[in-house]
C-alpha cells in the first residue's frame, strides 16, 4: 500500500475537506457529500447535478463551476454515491428550471439516481436524467448492463453546462447532452491495474508485458488481455475500435472532438506521445479533428493507462465547447 | 411468532457476519467487479446496526423498513438500492403488526425478492444475489437453515455462470469461473436468518 | 516495463509531436526541441526561457503561453537540454529586450544553461540567468551541488513571466524572479519509486510500508528512509521543515502562496486529501495562506508521492500570481 | 608521433565501449544519481562516432574539438558539458599540429582535466570523474596502460567516498559505498586508448 491517505475509511471525506480548503469558489458540504457551485441558484438557470464514485477525480467535483456542472456528488472510491446526496445536491442547484442529472451507465449510479430522481420529484423539482454510455469495449446487448460510461462525460458535462449557462431549459439541456452522449464513443486500456484504499492490493492480477484492452475505470478488468503494444499500436486498435462504431453516426466524416485521456498514473509525458499517435491514425483515416484535450481527466486510481473518446462535433456543439467556462479541472476563456 | 428483536438480531448478526466476512467479499468482486461489495455492505450493516441500537422500531415492518432505508442512504452502488429495495418491500409487506408469524415473513421475503428482480431486471442464471436469494426463499417453507443452505448452494452455482447484469457483465466469457460476491453476500444474510431462528445468536 | 511508449529513444520526440498536434497555438519545433509560443517576439517584451530534463511534465512545456514562458527546452528524460536548444530558443524569442534563462539547480542544467548563455551573447542576445534553489531537502553547503530547484520553478515561471507580460525590462523580470526564488522553499515525498524509459525498472528500491524523505524529482533517492506514514504525519514533517527554513525569509509571518504537488502517480483523490492535512498544519502555526495551487505539476514520470511549496508572496507577488496566464497547464483570467 | 587517425579511433573504441558497457553506467547511476549516465555517453560517443565518420579533421587537435562539441550538442546533464570540455580543450590545447607527440599530448589532456576541474569545480576526493582522470593522467607519463590501469583504481577508490558535487552529492552520506558513474565512464575513456595504443583496437 503506497498511499497518501490518512486511512480507507477518510479518503472520501479527506479530499472533500481538501477541496473545500483549495476551492474558497465552490460550496463543498463535507458531511453531507456534495459540491455545488456558490452562485448555482443566481440567475436562474437549469441545474447539472453529476456524481459517481470517487478515485475517477477530477471527474466530477473538477467539473464544477461556471459553464459547467451546478454540484457534484462524490460516492465512495468505485461505489455510485447514494440517492441522499443527489436529493441535496438537487435542492441546493435547483431555481425552479429543473435539474439535469448526469448519469454513467453503470447498475449502482443508475439505481441510485433513479431513487434520488424519484425523491426530488417528490420535493417538487423537476429532474431529467441522461444516461452516457461511451464505451465501445463492451457490447450493448441484452446480456450486458450496457455499455459504461467514461469520458464522455466530460463532453458532455461541459457542452450541456455551456447550455445551461446560456439560459436553455431543461428539455433543451437534456437534448444536447443526450446528443452529444450519441456521438461520442471511448476505448480504454489499461497497462496496470490500480489499488483501491479499501483493498490496498491491486484490483486485478496484470503481469508485467501485457496489458488489458478495453478496460473500465473502476478497476474492472478488461473484455482481453494481450502481449505489450506499442503506443502506435494501441492508438491504431483504441481509435479503430472507437472509429468502427462511430460510423453509426451522421455525418460519417464530420469532425471530431478528442479527449486522449490518462488512466492516472501515465505520465503526462507518455500520454503527449500517445496522442501524436492518436492524430496520426485519425489523419490516416481522414478524420479531422476539430478541437484536442489531452490529460488526466477521467482517472482510475493509480492505474496506468489511457483512453480516446471521440465525439463528432456538430456546430452547436463546437459552440458549446468552446464557450467559456471556469473550474478546478478545466479552465477557458475567464 | 416473531417480534421486532428477532428482525433486530438478525440485522445484527448480517452486520457480525458481514464484517467477517468483508475481506472475502472484496476479494470475489475483485476479478469480476470493482473490489468494493465488502466494504459496501460492512459500511451499510454496520449504520444499519447504529441505527438500530439507537432506536429499535416496535413492529418488525418498521425494523426492517428502517434497515432498509439505511442502506439505501448509505451503501451506495449496486448492491445499497438493492439491498435496500429488499428489506423495505419485505417491511411494508409485514405492515405494522408486532409479531409475525414465520408464514408472513416467508410471504413478505418473497415480495421482497421480487422486487430485488423488478428494480435489478436480472433473472436466476444472470448471476446475481437473485441466485442466491431464489432458492434460499423457496426452500425457506422447510426450515431457516434450509433456505440458508439453499442460498449457499445457489451462490456455488454463481461459479460457471456468465454474467448478464451488472459490472461482471462488462467481462462477458471471462465473468465464468467465478463465484458472484452478491450472491455470496446474499448467502450470509440467509444464514444470519438461521442462527438467529435456531437460537444461535 | 509499463510504458505507454514507442521506444525508450523517442519517448522525447514523440512527446514533442503530440504536444504540437494539442497545442496549435504553440510552435513547437520537434526537430530542435524547443517549444515556443507564436507571439513571443510581438509586443517587445522581455524573453523568458526555461528547460530542463523531460519527465517533469507539465514542466515546462505546459507553462509556455501568454503570461508565462516565452520558451521551454525539453532534454531527453532527466538529462538537462543542451545548449544549442536554449540558445535556438532564445533566437527564437528575443525581441531585443534580452532574455531570462530560469534554471533549476542542478549541475547538468547550470553547466548547459551557462554555455548556451555565452553562445547566446556571443550572437548579440542580452541574457539574464537565475538559479531556482529551493529545495530544502538539501543543504546548501560547500560539500553539496546546492539545493535543487523543484517547484518553485513554477512559482519563479509564472509570476516572472506576468512582470514580461506586463513589459517589465530585463532586470526586473529577473529581479522578481530571483525574489519568488528567495522566497520559497519545497520538501519532497517519495511513496514509490519511478521509472525510465531508458532503465526500464525502478531508480530505487523502496519496500512497500517504506516511503523516502526529501526525495528529488529524478528519481535520486531522498535523504532519509521512514516506515510508512499517514497523510496527516506526512503533512507535519513536510510542511514542517518548509516554514523551519522559510523562517529566514521576512516578513516571517506574511502570507504563503502554496502548491501542493503530485509526483505523477498519485491519485488527485489522494492529493486533495493531503493538501486537507497541509492546510491543517499551517492554519495551526498560523501561516495564512493567500493562494493554493493542488495537482500534478512538478512531476516526476510515474513517481507516486507529493511536494509541497510555500513562497512568502509579498503583495507584487500576488498581483503577477493573480494576472492572466494561458498555456496548456495553467489557465486563468483569459 | 600520432596522427589524426589515431585520435578517430580513440573516440570510436570509445563509442564502443561505453556501448557495451552502457547498462553497467547506468546502474551506477541509480542509487546515487538519476540513472541515465550510460544512455547519456552513449547518445554522445553514437553522435561523435557519426560525426568523424562523415567527415574526419585532419589534425589531431581538431578531432578532439570536433568530438567536444558534438558531445556538448547530444548529451546533455552534468556529463555532456564536463565531458564535452575535456575534449575540446584538449584538443585546443594541441592546436593545428598534422601529428603530436606522446608527451604534446599528455600535457594537452593534462590541460583538458584541468578545465574539467576548475568547470565542476570539484576537487579530487569529491567522487567525480575527476578521481578518475587525475591519476589517469598522472600515470601517462609511464604508459597509456598505466594510465588506464591508474583510472580504473581511481574510480574504484571512489566507492567508500563521500559525494561533494553533482547529484550524489544530495545524499549525503548515503552516497557512500557506491562507485561514481562518471569515474567508471573516465576509466573506460582511458581504457579505450590504450587499446587504441597498443594495438588492439
Ligand atoms: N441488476 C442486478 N440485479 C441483481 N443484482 C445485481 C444486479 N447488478 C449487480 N447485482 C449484484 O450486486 C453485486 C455487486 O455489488 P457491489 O459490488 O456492492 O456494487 P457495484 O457493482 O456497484 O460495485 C453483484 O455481485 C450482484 O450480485
Ligand atoms: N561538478 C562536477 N565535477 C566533475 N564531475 C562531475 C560533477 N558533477 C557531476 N560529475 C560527474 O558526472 C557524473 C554524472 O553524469 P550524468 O549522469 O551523465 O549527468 P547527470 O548527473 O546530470 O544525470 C557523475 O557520476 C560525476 O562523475
Ligand atoms: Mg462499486
Ligand atoms: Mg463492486
Ligand atoms: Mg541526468
Ligand atoms: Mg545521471
Amino acid at each position: 500500500m503506497r498511499m497518501l491517505i490518512n486511512s480507507a475509511e477518510t479518503v472520501v471525506a479527506d479530499a472533500l475537506r481538501g477541496m473545500a480548503a483549495a476551492h474558497p469558489e465552490l460550496d463543498v458540504d463535507v458531511e453531507r457529500r456534495v459540491i455545488a457551485r456558490r452562485d448555482a441558484r443566481e440567475g436562474g438557470r437549469v441545474g447539472l447535478v453529476s456524481g459517481g464514485g470517487s478515485g475517477h477525480e477530477p471527474l466530477h467535483g473538477g467539473f464544477v463551476g461556471y459553464g459547467m456542472l451546478s454540484a457534484a456528488c462524490p460516492g465512495e472510491v468505485f461505489t455510485s454515491p447514494v440517492p441522499d446526496q443527489m436529493v441535496r445536491a438537487a435542492k441546493v442547484v435547483d431555481a425552479g428550471q429543473g435539474v439535469l442529472f448526469v448519469v454513467k451507465n453503470y447498475t449502482g449510479d443508475v439505481l441510485n439516481f433513479d431513487m434520488a430522481a424519484e425523491l426530488a420529484e417528490e420535493d417538487g423539482i423537476r429532474v431529467e436524467r441522461m444516461l452516457v454510455d461511451d464505451d465501445v469495449a463492451v457490447t450493448d446487448s441484452l446480456y450486458t448492463a450496457g455499455r459504461r460510461g467514461t469520458g464522455a462525460t466530460l463532453f458532455v458535462e461541459k457542452i450541456a453546462g455551456a447550455a445551461a449557462e446560456a439560459g436553455a431549459p431543461l428539455d433543451q439541456v437534456a437534448a444536447v447532452a443526450r446528443r452529444v452522449n450519441g456521438a461520442s464513443r471511448s476505448f480504454g486500456v489499461a497497462l496496470s491495474a490500480c489499488t483501491t484504499p479499501a483493498k490496498g492490493s491491486p484490483t486485478f492480477d496484470l503481469p508485467d508485458g501485457e496489458l488489458e484492452l478495453g478496460v473500465g475505470i473502476h478497476g474492472e478488468p478488461g473484455r482481453e488481455r494481450r502481449a505489450m503494444m506499442s503506443a502506435r499500436e494501441i492508438a491504431e486498435f483504441a481509435v479503430g475500435a472507437v472509429l468502427e462504431d462511430l460510423a453509426e453516426v451522421a455525418p460519417a466524416d464530420g469532425p471530431v472532438l478528442a479527449l486522449v485521456n490518462g488512466m492516472g498514473a501515465t505520465p503526462l509525458l507518455e500520454l503527449y506521445g500517445f496522442h501524436a499517435e492518436v492524430t496520426a491514425v485519425l489523419a490516416a483515416r481522414g478524420v479531422p479533428v476539430a478541437r484536442t484535450l489531452v490529460g488526466n481527466y477521467v482517472t482510475s486510481l493509480d492505474m496506468a493507462g489511457c483512453s480516446v473518446t471521440l465525439c463528432r462535433a456538430d456546430d452547436e456543439m463546437l459552440r458549446l465547447w468552446d464557450a467559456p467556462v471556469q473550474t478546478p479541472a478545466l479552465r477557458w476563456g475567464r | 411468532m416473531r417480534d421486532a428483536d428477532f428482525f433486530r438480531r438478525w440485522m445484527v448478526a448480517t452486520a457480525a457476519v458481514v464484517e467477517r466476512e468483508a475481506d472475502r467479499l472484496t476479494e470475489l468482486d475483485s476479478p469480476i467487479g470493482d473490489a468494493d461489495h465488502g466494504s459496501n455492505l460492512m459500511r451499510g450493516f454496520t449504520a444499519v446496526r447504529a441505527a438500530l441500537n439507537k432506536d429499535t422500531p416496535a413492529a418488525p415492518g418498521a425494523v426492517l423498513q428502517h434497515a432498509g432505508r439505511t442502506l439505501i442512504s448509505t451503501v451506495g452502488g449496486a448492491s445499497g438500492p438493492l439491498y435496500g429495495t429488499l428489506l423495505r418491500r419485505t417491511g411494508k409487506e409485514l405492515g405494522d403488526a408486532a409479531e409475525v408469524s414465520d408464514e408472513d415473513f416467508r410471504g413478505a421475503l418473497d415480495a421482497g425478492v421480487g422486487a430485488v428482480a423488478r428494480l435489478g431486471g436480472a433473472a436466476p442464471g444472470d448471476k446475481t444475489m437473485l441466485d442466491a436469494l431464489i432458492p434460499g426463499v423457496a426452500a425457506l417453507g422447510t426450515s431457516y437453515r434450509a433456505a440458508a443452505d439453499a442460498a449457499e448452494g445457489g451462490a456455488l452455482a454463481t461459479v460457471p455462470m456468465r454474467a448478464h447484469k451488472g459490472r461482471a457483465s462488462y467481462l462477458g466469457e471471462r465473468s465464468v469461473g467465478h463465484q458472484d460476491p452478491g450472491a455470496t453476500s446474499s448467502a450470509l444474510l440467509l444464514g444470519a436468518l438461521a442462527d438467529v431462528a435456531d437460537g444461535l445468536l
